[in-house]
């Protein structure tokens, strides 16, 4: 590079680490102070701001909200919803991350009379506000019977979460050349053969979307959690918000902070660990799809 | 697990299958939206209760918004047709979840028990339909109170005020010093909760009952409501800019700090000032909101209890109602809740002087016609009232040029429509 | 008894307007190598997957040794197909991607490896059996293609443009490798290219599609020599055949034709006797670049040559020989000259027209006019 | 020819007629749960809200018919403009502001930046949060007494004023600010992959071209994008719709009902007022809109694919 560039770029490449620099520390500050609001006494919280250190750093906030804050008649903190939340989680986000792919491999490869509009509805489906389905959802539960069970809830999440899978995987099959699909019928295989021994193998990238999405989405989930749960499987999002509201009595934000972060927890490792994935299996389908 | 226990329960219910090893004990499941705290703690006490009469209590608490998200959860319930034995619900919603048939009478627990004598027939009346009961009462909570933080008004040199005219006097005073005269956060709630204690204070409770019980408009649309609305507008004006969107309990925290001065808010205040380890008549001080003195709004949690099928569920059932009237519950909880038992025949000796100032008003308001219910925590009206009423106030509280006169009528229209 | 009959082949795509097969009858005998030719949206990839069973066809059936398999599954036909993109699976080894098929279809396993190395060696592609096809050359990944072809030992071999993504070079040497691995195995081929050169050397028979309809079906030579109509003249041969539309004149000498050179210049042209029907008519005449070269280059023992200088205009050395173009009635013109004598453009050179070989066409048909 | 003797006999063509016809109905069998539970689950349920519309329901659902009384009753309500045109603000600004700001960052992170990965994470992070933990916090850093503005004035800056929060006029924006911080980066990370995969020959030919590097961006990148414009609407207006955790846990719809969105109109006339006719009747006109708005840009969008 010649000297007279670099004189051009250097400045830029300030500007540029700069607006990056300020970016990172706009989207770090509100998860610093739920940090460190975690670690403050209560009264330390009413009288500090809420960037200043801790006078006197405090774990109490943390092992209350894990072991001992109420969330009902219950004092036993928010662990045991923990387990809750990945017992209505997994199944949902496995079902309904199958049922996207099946749809997707059906309506890329395999198009019938009114796949297209079948996709089109799909879409649609994706920006329904789920308040408007809570009452006829409950009806329907109660003539099934699941009203109020772990199962029917994964059938609330796996409703309303196949239409996002749904379009993952048929914008990501939609880039798969045709030819593979024939090739594999011309040897001998069939819808399921290609399926499990074709499709299925290539899209790692694909299923880590859905599956983050979905995870991300459930786990977070209070609304569906709060009302087609039952009493004792709550997930841990209702648990967090019995601890954080509440209508005449003391709020303890160090504890609410603290049980905030345990209850991201999950979703955070994901992103953090997984989060490279994602972006990678997303752009697979949308660049090409 | 659970799940499938809970459907061959519910398999077995259906036919008619007595357990063999449940003879007397049946299982309650109580939603409500005591999660945190001293509520907590004591929904606990009446859980070792129930217990302790061989029952199995279910719970099911749903905090958040006052029980709104509660009542979405039970609403979602009852169509599901899988209702809980017991829901907190409140005022006159106990009367249209009763209209729609899914409530029980607890006749037989209230006459064995006494009911009628134990409580007040202003409270009783709520709890029951077509003359019976189908809720039971556990505590009553006063709305109209005003906290005070000693310290502030002695460095500022003024007194408590007992009425508006005088809390707007130590209002600018305070003001003049640099201090909040008035605590508050501008949720519609505590809007209409400051609005509600003006109206008493203006109207006087038996326009009070009229406006917002029977919704006369003559009352509703008159220049005693504009009036209502001038004085609410000027108790407002005390109020610092940044309260939109506070939660009560951080304006709590400013009067205890000695930010601000008073706060116009129910006794469920009390439970802050505790909490913080400050005593009443010492650190802070509990008195009627201005121009209230001798009057109560009530506002009244209650569990209504739904029809169920399961015999030993209902005795069940039933003796939660009956445990919930019992004098070392209704001492247990309200001591925690920072309310008064729903009794009048209590001791109140174990009670804080707060408490004991509210049980003496209470009795007093109570022959002399001075106890009214809250509008404003839904007491008075259908929800679907109080919820315009709501948009109006807060709409009046946060507009930059409010105007009284308008308002009222847009009340009247309001309460009219929804009528 | 041929291996394979197309019987009266239609197909319309679900709401489309007009048939994209209008009726196709082939029959390809046992061990032939068919080539379907044609330019894009001909519908020859459509007829392809007709066969292999991709496509349902709307009309018509297809019996592949007297059976008819018309309503078959894919899976049920038998018959393999080689694809342009190769369509080889990325997640499979080579070795995978050739047994995937033996696999299903419940070959026992020591039968698959022996298969696989027979497949491997024919094609030379046993260093790469545990490789993924992202890691081979696109020549590396044809052949692996083809070797899944053959290992299953269709009855019906077809390839769909298999050479299209190959570069130049490859894609001869490719091409030479297929007609070596047809003759050796003397398998039924039915391959479907856009590339007439392709189609000319691979074939024994070509079939030339247009618009859904068979043009012209017959073996390379005769498809070169005797086109049916203007399309397939056209089409097929590189430089392609030129077109002059002209009157049929009687003279002394018999009948001929006159051509203008762009500066003015006329020639006489002798036609042959057959379009003495044709006489004050306008007919269109196609000529190859190798009936118009220099006279050393024409046998002129022939009866119907003639001689003109005539100016160049452009010349192509292809090496071999020369690619000239020269303007006659307006139309460019492309000539082969011999390279050993040079041309420069703008010059006259002395050129003759062999006219034996030179074929007439109906203006108003488009169809060639036969010597009856 | 001896090998073709050899053939596999295991092809089964046995059963073949029924195996084929199996086969065919094995797509539409496949796919028939989903369109069982979205059919009911949004298709069946949509319908029985249009239905409630029509009917007085108040606290449960009941079949009293009334004809359009709800929808003029909404029209006639204050409340529910607010809420319509705050949603059309609010979806506008979030979706805009976010498409903005995550192709400037993707574009700036896609400059050989050193340490990428975990600016990356940095960025991508929010989107792992649920609504309800952004909008509390959020809450707290915008109320001017405890937070910002509080901040600044500790710090010295006591003329710093920012009070949008709690001000009727600008609550909206703060809703908008929080969305935006919760979604940009996910949309950034979108980009950056879009990125990533455009050639590079087309910068190096336009730059021989003596194109600046914005002008490249601007006029040959970022149009080669459109799917990833796609996918990041389809995304950011799932997330616009479903703001309503944001809104109840920032503001609850305050102050007044200046941050009202039709989600929280509809859920507070359903469940807290018992007035399910009305808030049917909101359902239907938000589910309308989002029609109009977002169906002719999914079929654009998808036809355009059928296309390629």
């Amino acid at each position: 590079m010649t000297d007279v560039v670099r004189r051009g770029v250097r400045p830029s490449r300030i500007a540029i680490y700069g607006v990056l620099l300020l970016a990172c520390l706009v989207y770090l500050i509100p998860l610093i102070i739920m940090l460190i609001t975690s670690f403050k006494t209560p009264m330390d919280i009413r009288s500090s701001n809420l960037l200043a250190l801790p006078t006197d750093w405090t774990t109490i906030g943390w092992t209350k909200a894990w072991a001992e804050a109420c969330t009902g008649v219950q004092c036993e903190g928010v662990k045991g919803f923990f387990w809750n939340s990945f017992k209505m989680a997994v199944p949902a986000v496995l079902i309904s991350t199958l049922l996207g792919a099946f749809n997707g491999y059906v309506l890329s490869k395999w198009k019938f009379r009114g796949a297209d509009l079948m996709f089109g509805m799909l879409l649609f489906g994706c920006f329904v506000p789920f308040q408007v389905v809570l009452l006829p959802m409950a009806q329907t539960l109660g003539m099934l019977g699941m009203a109020n069970t772990t199962p029917g809830l994964v059938l609330v999440h796996v409703t309303y979460g196949v239409a996002f899978t749904t379009l993952f995987f048929r914008n990501y099959y939609v880039a798969i050349p045709d030819a593979l699909i024939k090739a594999a019928r011309l040897d001998g295989a069939g819808f399921f053969t290609i399926f499990f021994r074709i499709l299925l193998p290539m899209s790692t990238p694909i299923i880590m979307v859905s599956l983050i999405w979905q995870f991300t989405q459930i786990w977070n989930d209070f609304l569906f959690g709060v009302v087609f749960s039952s009493g004792e499987s709550q997930p841990i999002t209702v648990a967090l918000n019995n601890l954080v509201n509440t209508s005449t009595g003391v709020k303890e934000y160090n504890v609410d902070m603290a049980a905030a972060m345990i209850a991201a927890l999950p979703t955070l490792v994901v992103y953090i660990v997984a989060g490279k994935y994602f972006i990678r299996g997303l752009t697979a389908g949308s660049e090409k799809g | 697990m659970k799940s499938l226990k809970r459907h061959f329960t519910a398999l077995a219910m259906s036919a008619c299958v007595l357990l063999p090893t449940s003879v007397q004990a049946g299982k309650v499941e109580v939603l409500h939206w005591w999660t945190s705290g001293g509520e907590a703690r004591a929904a606990k006490a009446l859980k070792q209760m129930m217990e302790d009469q061989g029952h199995t209590w279910k719970d099911f608490a749903v905090a958040g918004g006052g029980g709104e998200a509660a009542m979405t959860v039970l609403k979602s319930r009852a169509v599901s047709g899988n209702p809980p034995a017991a829901a907190q619900i409140k005022g006159l919603e106990i009367r249209e979840w009763a209209e729609l048939g899914f409530l029980t009478s607890l006749e037989g627990v209230a006459d064995n028990q006494n009911w009628d004598q134990l409580i007040p027939p202003m409270i009783s009346d709520v709890m029951k339909y077509e003359g019976q009961y189908v809720a039971v009462p556990v505590n009553v909570h006063r709305v109209n109170w005003l906290w005070v933080n000693p310290d502030v008004m002695d460095k500022v040199g003024v007194k408590v005020p007992t009425t508006l005219d005088e809390f707007f006097e130590v209002a600018d005073k305070l003001k003049a010093e640099g201090y909040i005269p008035l605590a508050h956060g501008g949720q519609p709630w505590q809007d209409a909760t400051v609005f509600d204690a003006v109206a008493l204070a203006e109207l006087g409770p038996e326009d009070y009952r009229k406006a917002f019980v029977e919704h006369d408009m003559d009352v509703i649309n008159s220049k005693k409501m504009e009036r209502v609305f001038a004085q609410f507008d000027k108790v407002m004006s005390y109020v610092d800019d940044n309260a939109a969107g506070r939660d009560w309990n951080t304006a709590t925290g400013m009067v205890m700090e000695g930010e601000a001065a008073m706060q116009i808010m129910g006794d469920w205040a009390k439970a802050e000032f505790t909490a913080a380890g400050q005593t009443p008549g010492e650190d802070y001080l509990c008195a009627p909101a201005p121009g209230t003195s001798g009057d109560f709004t009530f506002n009244v949690d209650s569990f209504a209890m739904f029809s169920l099928s399961d015999e030993e569920d209902v005795k069940a059932q039933k003796d939660l109602a009956r445990t919930i009237l019992k004098p070392e519950f209704q001492t247990l909880f309200n001591q925690n809740k920072g309310s008064i038992p729903v009794r009048t025949d209590m001791d109140m000796g174990d009670f804080d002087s707060c408490a004991q100032a509210s049980m003496d008003t209470f009795q007093s308001s109570s022959d002399d016609g001075g106890l009214v219910p809250s509008f404003s925590h839904g007491l008075a009206t259908t929800s679907h009232i109080q919820g315009q009423i709501f948009d109006v106030v807060t709409n009046f509280a946060n507009s930059d040029n409010p105007d009284p006169a308008k308002t009222t009528d847009q009340l009247a229209s309001a309460i009219q429509s929804a009528m | 008894m041929s291996q394979l009959e197309l019987r009266d082949i239609r197909k319309t795509y679900p709401g489309a307007h007009d048939e994209t097969l209008k009726g196709i009858n082939i029959d390809v005998a046992s061990g032939e190598f068919l080539t379907l030719v044609g330019p894009s949206g001909c519908g020859k990839s459509t007829l392809m997957s007709s066969i292999a069973g991709l496509e349902a066809i709307t009309g018509g059936s297809m019996v592949v040794n007297g059976v008819d398999i018309s309503a078959m599954e894919p899976r049920d036909r038998d018959i393999a197909m080689v694809f342009q993109s190769y369509a080889l699976y990325p997640t499979k080894s080579v070795r995978e991607n050739i047994a995937f098929g033996l696999k299903i279809r419940g070959m026992p396993k020591d039968d698959i490896e022996r298969e696989v190395e027979r497949v491997a060696d024919l094609l030379q592609i046993s260093p790469l059996l545990d490789k993924k096809p992202a890691r081979l050359s696109g020549g590396q990944q044809q052949r692996v293609a083809m070797g899944r072809a053959l290992a299953r030992r269709p009855k019906i071999y077809l390839f769909d443009e298999p050479l299209s993504n190959l570069d130049a070079k490859l894609r001869v040497e490719m091409r030479t490798e297929i007609k070596k691995l047809h003759q050796r195995l003397k398998t039924t081929v039915v391959y479907v290219t856009h590339d007439q050169i392709e189609a000319m050397t691979l074939a024994d028979r070509i079939a030339v599609l247009k618009d859904g309809e068979l043009q012209q079906l017959g073996t390379p030579k005769e498809v070169y020599d005797t086109p049916e109509n203007l399309f397939v003249a056209g089409f097929i041969g590189s430089p392609s055949m030129s077109f002059i539309e002209l009157e049929i004149e009687r003279s002394e000498a018999g009948l001929s034709v006159t051509v203008e050179g762009s500066d003015g210049r006329k020639l006489s042209l002798p036609v042959p006797d057959y379009l003495a029907n044709w006489v004050g008519k306008r007919v269109i005449l196609g000529i190859r670049p190798e009936h118009i070269s220099q006279p050393d280059n024409i046998k002129s023992e022939h009866s119907l040559v003639a001689s003109g200088s005539l100016t160049v205009e452009v010349t192509e050395p292809t090496g071999p020989d020369i690619i000239a173009v020269i303007r006659l009635n307006g139309i460019d013109v492309h000539c082969r000259l011999d390279a050993e004598h040079p041309v420069n453009w703008g010059e006259d050179a002395e050129l003759m027209f062999d006219m034996n070989k030179v074929v007439f066409f109906d203006p108003a048909t488009e169809k060639r006019i036969r010597p009856n | 020819m001896e090998y073709r003797q050899r053939r596999p006999s295991g092809v089964a063509r046995v059963s073949s007629g029924m195996m084929d016809s199996l086969q065919r109905w094995l797509p539409k069998l496949v796919v028939a749960p989903t369109v069982l539970i979205i059919g009911i689950g949004i298709y069946g349920f949509m319908l029985w809200t249009a239905v409630l519309s029509f009917t007085d329901s108040s606290f449960l659902p009941s079949y009293n018919f009334v004809g359009l009384e709800q929808y003029a009753k909404l029209m006639e309500s204050q409340r529910w403009l607010v809420a319509s045109s705050n949603l059309a603000l609010f979806g506008g600004l979030f979706i805009g502001i976010c498409l903005l700001i995550g192709v400037v960052l993707a574009i700036f992170l896609d400059q050989r930046i050193r340490q990428e990965g975990a600016i990356r994470t940095i960025y991508l992070y929010p989107m792992a949060l649920s609504m309800i933990v952004t909008g509390t916090v959020w809450r707290w850093i915008l109320n001017p007494r405890q937070g910002l503005e509080k901040m600044m004035h500790d710090w010295g800056w006591t003329s710093f004023s920012f009070d949008w929060l709690v001000n009727p006029d600008f609550a909206i924006y703060t809703i908008v600010m929080a969305a935006v911080w919760q979604a940009s980066g996910f949309v950034m990370a979108l980009f950056l992959a879009g990125l990533r995969g455009v050639d590079s020959s087309i910068i190096s030919a336009a730059r021989v071209d003596g194109a600046s590097l914005p002008v490249i961006y601007w006029k040959l990148i970022l149009p080669s994008l459109r799917p990833v414009f796609f996918s990041s609407v389809m995304v950011l207006a799932h997330i616009a719709i479903k703001s309503f955790d944001l809104v109840m846990a920032m503001t609850s719809g305050g102050p007044g009902y200046s941050t009202d969105l039709p989600a929280v109109y509809m859920y507070a006339t359903t469940f807290t007022r018992g007035q399910i006719g009305q808030g049917s009747a909101s359902a239907m006109l938000m589910l309308g809109a989002i029609l109009a708005l977002l169906v002719p840009y999914l079929y654009s969008e998808l036809r355009e694919k059928r296309h390629d």
